[in-house]
């Protein structure tokens, strides 16, 4: 049973990552961007991990498409008139893009390391958050100040990039 | 404080203080004055029966590397010091004080010799480098600074290329260092030479199959190879010599000499510490034919070069080329004579191109060109000039009476006798010394012709109102002169101070 | 002690003088001449006297190299007859021609320069006759180039001077090239350079056949080199540039003679090496031939006394060639020193008379101007060609005579041509003296020609005594014993005296009073053309080659060990530039592919 | 039955290639920024499944996994903020998002 929700979310947000990259409206990439993080987060619940899915939906979904809308809003994006095929880029990316998914499905198939299913959770009423919150503060005490730092980086460059010169 | 320690500061304290505003020419002078003093009287306080290096003293740097700063000299080094204390003091005299920042121009040749001077009174190989390329810095500023032609070229040139040489050369270095055991490996060369003589080197020695079926090649061979060619290029050996007459046309006069003369022993020193002493003679006489090879090239072909030059520095920078070849084969002789002729040389040839130089440096300041076409019959308005010169040039043709002639003379009777002399064939070193014997008539003929040209035949008349060389100059040049005859008449007070170095190996 | 430190005063007298003369002579005249004189003086006298001592036998001598058992070159002085001849023979001649010098450069300029000159000279030749080794002697051999270098180029502002120093110490290097390596080779045997020594080791340097060939000729050329034999004549020719008291005393008497006295010093193994003395009787027949056959056409006054030195070296030559002892070249070589001498300094004196006018076609009746130069001119002429009959005769006649006879006997051919080559010689000679002397004054020059000072007039007579009195023999059993050999036909002394009297009743009949070369031979007169031949020569090997190194050298060894790597990198950098296309997704996709190839290697492979 | 591990990695492959797919083939800025958006996801997917498919010796995933991707999370909106400030910032200057008009950073 699991395995059939698990596939129907997987082909879901393949699918609409699919889109995100073939439309030509960037408003229509936008929102099929964020169906793809819903699938995302639906799978993260699957592998139990309900505070990464939460934290998925709430930043991704809630924060950073939404700021992808309002830049497209601002820029006033139209949808772009199809220019000439550069079939050069298209066969090398193509190829890339092929080569990479041959060789992911030949380790994932010649490896049987990763052939095994779920094993059960000793405790599966254990709250997930409180763990995470746990070793995040226990062993990963530093790059939490470090990443506060980060974002206080991002804003004060954020500011500065769009600020306005004054002529 | 060992009086070689004091030997080395001397002109760095003397260049310091011509930086600091004091009239650098007299400065300088009296620190090359005092370094000569100094050597000499080392010369004389050192008893020449102990074999081994004397004055010894030593702090380790880098222990765990085995690198210490060990200052020592034996007799072959101390005659090298003097050597480089009286050539830097005939230099500093005879260079004319350029207009444009002659303080900078003192530091550098101060720096020249303080160079040379820790190079040879070092003990241990990382410092002996190390003051190598101490003093190539200055000769770069020198020549581009202070040189004249297209200087900017030679000193670009000669630079890049001696940092190659020493670059290759300090791979052979490490190489050396790695083939000592492991427990006591150090820089120390009366260690590597104890260690060559017991053969505890090159033990573990990896060896390495060359393609296309050329059998193996060891590592002591690479070491040997790397060493030598290493050394060969800072001494401008065949293929490797276009630096050298570029570099000393254009450098000033006391560049020139400084670095003819002293520097360029640098390699051929080196030579003589590292490679003869530690490598055993089988493993040299493996690649004998190919370095002979190089060595013709660089008596017949350079000489042959020599003949055609048509300027008067060019032709010295080629000739002292051609000279190292004589030097190479006595070393490469390996034997007694051989290695005692060669270290004469090395001396001999120091004088003689150093006094060239200078006179050289003279004949510029005066006439402005140095092109064969240009000059003619100057000896009548410069007698002393010509007489010297002509001095100068018998002694680099190796007049017997000079020193040249009796380190050459060494030379060919050690390399004659060198490698297995059968004595019905011909083997490979003595049909090198045959064109051995050829290139000294290579060299009185562009010698001579250089002379005749220059000093002899009527006089145009724009040379009629040359002054004659100064007394400063003139009293250097005198003096490498005497001492070239001193060593050339009773060559043997030479012999006894480098004899028991040599001895050792 | 005395006895022993003599030799090593006479050595150094001459050099110490060209010391003081180098750093004094400068601003006196008076003093550089007194200097040069007094050391030539002393070195007279005590060569006289030590021609009265007994022949030293302990080897008196210092090392000027010694690496104990390897490699020692002693600096050592031998006497013995061979020495001791040559030591008053160079210490006769030297003083006369020192004062005759006075006269003769009298307002000359470089002055002190000569003197120092001729001093290191005398120097560099009393080393060579005293040199116990071969490599004492290769020094002086040097020194005595250089000296010669300096004194051929003594007027060097003239371009004919500058070139003939030049070419005569070239020449004597490339003979001191096959002398050394016979050195080298003779060392690598018997291990040591002491004559003595390597005498010692005859029987073992026999042994090694045509090595020991090899290397006899080879120490001949230093002789070809020295003494002007065929190939490496021609410095002697042009070296008549220098001033003529140089060209008797350097280029007549001693210096040239040097390379005989090598020989005669290396004899005993010579004897030993029969193919080695046929090629040196060989290439000293030949020499006096074409030398002598040269001397005939020659115009200036000094050629031709040059080729006719040539011509009796080539004698002596031979005749270390074909006799059995040293001492009959040796006698030659005695009393050709003395003549030629004598001719040269007559030849100085008319140069001066007739204010420095050398050819001798501007010459002519000066016998009434210039009496006492004629007298001594005919002692010399007489000396030179040999004349005199059965036992009375000039000192040329007896040297020469010998030395044909023995060539006779041993070397047929080759005595015959020494025999044509007397004739020659007496043609020549005389041919010289009618135009020089006999005939009408040819020049306004020739007209007021005045006899030489005293100075210069009383060398010529001293000279002219030994040139007439040297071969008697009584006077010669005093430096030589020599015999002829037993059985020689007497014809050859007939043929002898017949030709010197033909050689100069034709010269009499051509030259009485002629205005012009009646006979002119270009061979002879362009010499052969050998001088043109070695010009091209050199000019195409030497300075062809050389250009064509020099060349090469700045373009195919500076051009690859140099800038070949430079501009490799130059061009590395200017492809590498074009990865830079500007547009992300070319970067993207290098990157991508990047990853998947390295992917590729990594798992896939 | 439940899905592997096996096929949560195909999966978060995927989505990874279509990401780079879109990064390499795309023109626009914006949906260049998007396709970069899906890479970082799809490692956050596999981060997790490993974190949940490698439980510890206590029985419970290993958290650092999912630590790890919450830090992924923050880098990401610090990225896509100062991104899209850059975008705009482009735009203004040269009034198009197209990324091949954008190449004078050449030789």
């Amino acid at each position: 049973m699991q395995i059939v929700l698990f596939w129907i979310f997987a082909s879901l947000m393949l699918f609409f990552g699919a889109l995100v990259v073939t439309l030509r409206n960037p408003v229509s990439c936008a929102l099929s961007l964020v169906m793809t993080f819903l699938a995302l987060a639906a799978l993260f619940v699957t592998l139990d991990a309900f505070f990464i899915g939460v934290i998925q939906i709430l930043v991704y979904t809630g924060a950073v498409m939404v700021l992808f809308l309002f830049i497209i809003m601002l820029l006033d994006l139209r949808g772009e008139k199809t220019r000439r095929l550069n079939l050069g880029a298209w066969a090398g990316g193509g190829l890339v893009a092929v080569g990479f998914v041959g060789l992911l499905v030949r380790v994932i198939h010649t490896l049987p390391g990763f052939a095994f299913e779920k094993p059960p959770l000793s405790d599966p009423s254990a709250s997930d958050v409180a763990a995470v919150g746990w070793t995040l503060f226990e062993f990963f005490n530093l790059p939490f100040q470090i990443i506060g730092v980060l974002l206080l980086v991002a804003t004060v460059g954020v500011v500065l990039l769009s600020k306005r010169e004054i002529k | 404080m060992s009086p070689l320690l004091f030997l080395i500061l001397l002109p760095i304290v003397g260049a310091l203080l011509a930086i600091a505003g004091f009239p650098a020419r007299r400065v300088a002078i009296a620190a090359a004055a005092a370094n000569v003093a100094l050597s000499a009287g080392l010369l004389f306080s050192f008893d020449f029966t102990a074999s081994g290096y004397q004055l010894v003293t030593s702090c380790p740097v880098v222990p765990s590397l085995g690198i210490a700063f060990t200052l020592g000299a034996d007799g072959l080094s101390l005659a090298m010091l003097l050597l480089s204390t009286v050539v830097t003091l005939a230099a500093v005299c005879v260079a004319r004080p350029p207009q444009t920042n002659s303080a900078w121009f003192y530091t550098c040749l101060l720096f020249i010799s303080a160079g040379a001077i820790g190079a040879f009174a070092s003990v241990d190989a990382f410092f002996f480098y190390m003051f190598h390329e101490l003093a190539l810095v200055p000769t770069f500023l020198l020549i581009g600074i202070w040189g004249s032609g297209d200087r900017q070229t030679a000193a670009w040139k000669i630079t890049i290329y001696l940092a190659f040489g020493s670059f290759i050369l300090l791979i052979g270095l490490i190489g050396l260092w790695l083939a000592m055991p492991v427990g006591s490996r150090s820089f120390d060369m009366r260690v590597i030479a104890d260690q060559a003589r017991q053969g505890a080197l090159f033990l573990n020695d990896t060896s390495l199959v060359l393609p296309w079926g050329w059998g193996t090649i060891h590592g002591v061979q690479v070491t040997y190879l790397l060493l030598f060619l290493g050394f060969g290029i800072l001494v401008s050996l065949f293929p490797f010599h276009t630096w050298a007459p570029q570099a000393y046309a254009s450098a000033p006069a006391p560049a020139a000499m400084l670095h003819a003369g002293v520097l360029k022993k640098f390699g051929l020193y080196g030579i003589l510490r590292l490679i003869t002493p530690v490598f055993p003679p089988e493993i040299a006489s493996q690649f004998n034919t190919f370095l002979l090879v190089l060595l013709v090239g660089n008596i017949l072909y350079v000489g042959l070069v020599t003949i055609s030059q048509r300027k008067l520095d060019l032709m010295l920078g080629y000739s002292s080329v051609m000279h190292m070849g004589y030097i190479f084969l006595g070393l490469l002789a390996w034997n007694e004579i051989g290695l005692t002729g060669a270290s004469l040389m090395l001396i001999a040839h120091g004088l003689s191109i150093a006094a060239l130089f200078a006179l050289c440096g003279e004949l510029r300041e005066r006439t402005g060109t140095l092109d064969f076409s240009d000059l003619g019959g100057l000896a009548k308005p410069m007698p002393a000039l010509g007489l010297l010169f002509g001095f100068a040039t018998m002694a680099s043709i190796g007049l017997p009476g000079f020193a040249n002639f009796a380190g050459e003379v060494m030379v060919f009777f050690g390399a004659f006798s060198a490698g297995v002399p059968a004595a019905t064939g011909f083997n490979a070193f003595q049909i090198t010394t045959v064109i051995a014997l050829w290139g000294v008539v290579i060299s009185a003929v562009y010698m001579l012709r250089a002379y005749r040209r220059i000093f002899m035949g009527p006089v145009p008349e724009r040379w009629q109102s040359l002054a004659d060389i100064g007394t400063g100059p003139r009293l250097c040049i005198i003096a490498l002169i005497i001492l070239l005859l001193i060593a050339g008449f009773y060559p043997q007070l030479l012999i006894n101070t480098i004899a028991p170095a040599l001895i050792r190996l | 002690m005395m006895a022993t430190s003599i030799p090593w005063i006479i050595l150094f007298a001459p050099l110490v003088a060209a010391g003081l003369i180098l750093i004094f002579g400068k601003h006196s005249k008076p003093l550089s001449a007194g200097l040069a004189i007094a050391a030539a003086g002393i070195c007279c006298v005590l060569s006289w006297w030590q021609f009265g001592q007994p022949d030293a036998t302990t080897p008196n001598q210092f090392y000027w190299i010694h690496i104990p058992d390897l490699f020692s070159v002693p600096m050592g002085v031998t006497i013995d007859p061979l020495s001791k001849l040559m030591l008053v023979l160079v210490n006769t001649i030297a003083p006369i021609v020192f004062v005759y010098s006075l006269g003769y450069m009298a307002h000359e300029e470089g002055y002190w320069r000569y003197f120092a000159g001729l001093s290191l000279f005398l120097f560099s030749m009393l080393g060579i006759v005293m040199a116990d080794n071969f490599l004492m002697m290769f020094i002086f051999w040097e020194l005595v180039g250089v000296s010669s270098y300096i004194l051929i180029g003594h007027y060097f502002w003239r371009d004919s001077a500058a070139n003939a120093s030049k070419q005569a110490f070239l020449v004597n290097r490339i003979g001191d090239f096959g002398f050394m390596l016979g050195i080298l080779m003779l060392w690598l045997v018997t291990g040591t350079v002491v004559f003595n020594g390597i005498f010692e080791k005859i029987p073992l340097l026999e042994s090694q056949g045509v090595y020991l060939t090899i290397a006899c000729v080879l120490v001949f050329c230093g002789t070809i080199g020295k003494s002007a034999q065929l190939p490496l004549h021609v410095w002697l020719p042009n070296s008549m540039e220098g001033p003529t008291p140089v060209s008797s005393l350097l280029h007549a008497a001693t210096m040239v003679a040097a390379g005989v006295y090598m020989l005669a010093r290396f004899f005993p193994v010579l004897l030993v090496v029969p193919v080695a003395r046929e090629v040196i009787a060989w290439v000293g027949g030949i020499t006096c031939l074409v030398a002598a056959l040269m001397a005939t056409q020659q115009d200036d006054i000094k050629r031709i006394l040059a080729y006719s030195t040539i011509s009796q070296l080539g004698y002596m030559v031979l005749g270390v060639g074909v006799a059995l002892t040293a001492d009959i070249p040796m006698f030659h070589l005695y009393t050709h020193a003395f003549f030629k001498c004598l001719l040269f300094l007559c030849a100085g004196s008319v140069i001066v008379g007739m204010h420095h006018e050398q050819n001798i076609w501007k010459m002519g009746a000066l016998k009434n101007k210039m009496p006492f130069t004629f007298i001594c001119t005919i002692f010399g002429a007489l000396a030179l060609s040999g004349a005199g009959f059965g036992p009375i005769g000039f000192s040329g006649f007896y040297s020469k005579d010998l030395i044909i006879v023995w060539a006779v006997q041993n070397a047929p051919i080759l005595g015959w041509i020494a025999v044509v080559t007397a004739g020659l010689t007496a043609f020549y000679t005389f041919r010289l003296l009618f135009v020089v002397f006999l005939g009408g004054p040819r020049s306004d020059a020739a007209k007021h020609a005045t006899e030489s000072p005293a100075v210069m007039v009383i060398p010529l007579m001293l000279l002219a005594i030994p040139a007439m009195a040297a071969g008697w023999p009584f006077v010669e059993r005093i430096f030589f014993h020599v015999e002829e050999p037993r059985h020689v036909p007497h014809l050859v002394h007939l043929v002898l005296f017949a030709l010197f009297l033909a050689g100069t009743g034709l010269a009499w009949v051509l030259y009485r009073r002629a205005e012009k070369d009646p006979i002119s031979i270009p061979l002879f007169a362009n010499r052969f053309y050998i001088d043109n031949g070695y010009a091209w020569l050199v000019k195409t090997f030497q300075d062809g080659l050389a250009s064509l190194s020099g060349w090469a050298d700045r373009w195919v060894v500076d051009l690859l060990v140099v800038q070949a790597p430079s501009k490799l990198t130059w061009v590395c950098g200017y492809v590498l530039r074009f990865l830079q296309l500007g547009n992300i997704q070319a970067y993207a996709f290098f990157f991508g592919a990047g990853v998947v190839g390295l992917l590729y290697l990594l798992i896939a492979r | 039955m439940s899905p592997t591990l096996a096929d949560y990695l195909l999966v978060s492959g995927l989505l990874f290639t279509i990401g780079l797919a879109g990064v390499m083939l795309r023109r626009n800025i914006i949906i260049i920024f998007m396709g970069l958006e899906m890479m970082l996801n799809a490692a956050n997917l596999s981060l997790v499944a490993f974190s949940r498919f490698n439980l510890t010796s206590v029985g419970l995933p290993n958290y650092s996994g999912q630590v790890l991707v919450f830090f992924i999370i923050t880098v990401a909106a610090a990225e896509v903020a100062v991104g899209l400030a850059i975008i705009v910032a482009l735009f203004r200057a040269r009034q198009t998002t197209h990324v091949e008009d954008l190449n004078s950073m050449k030789f």
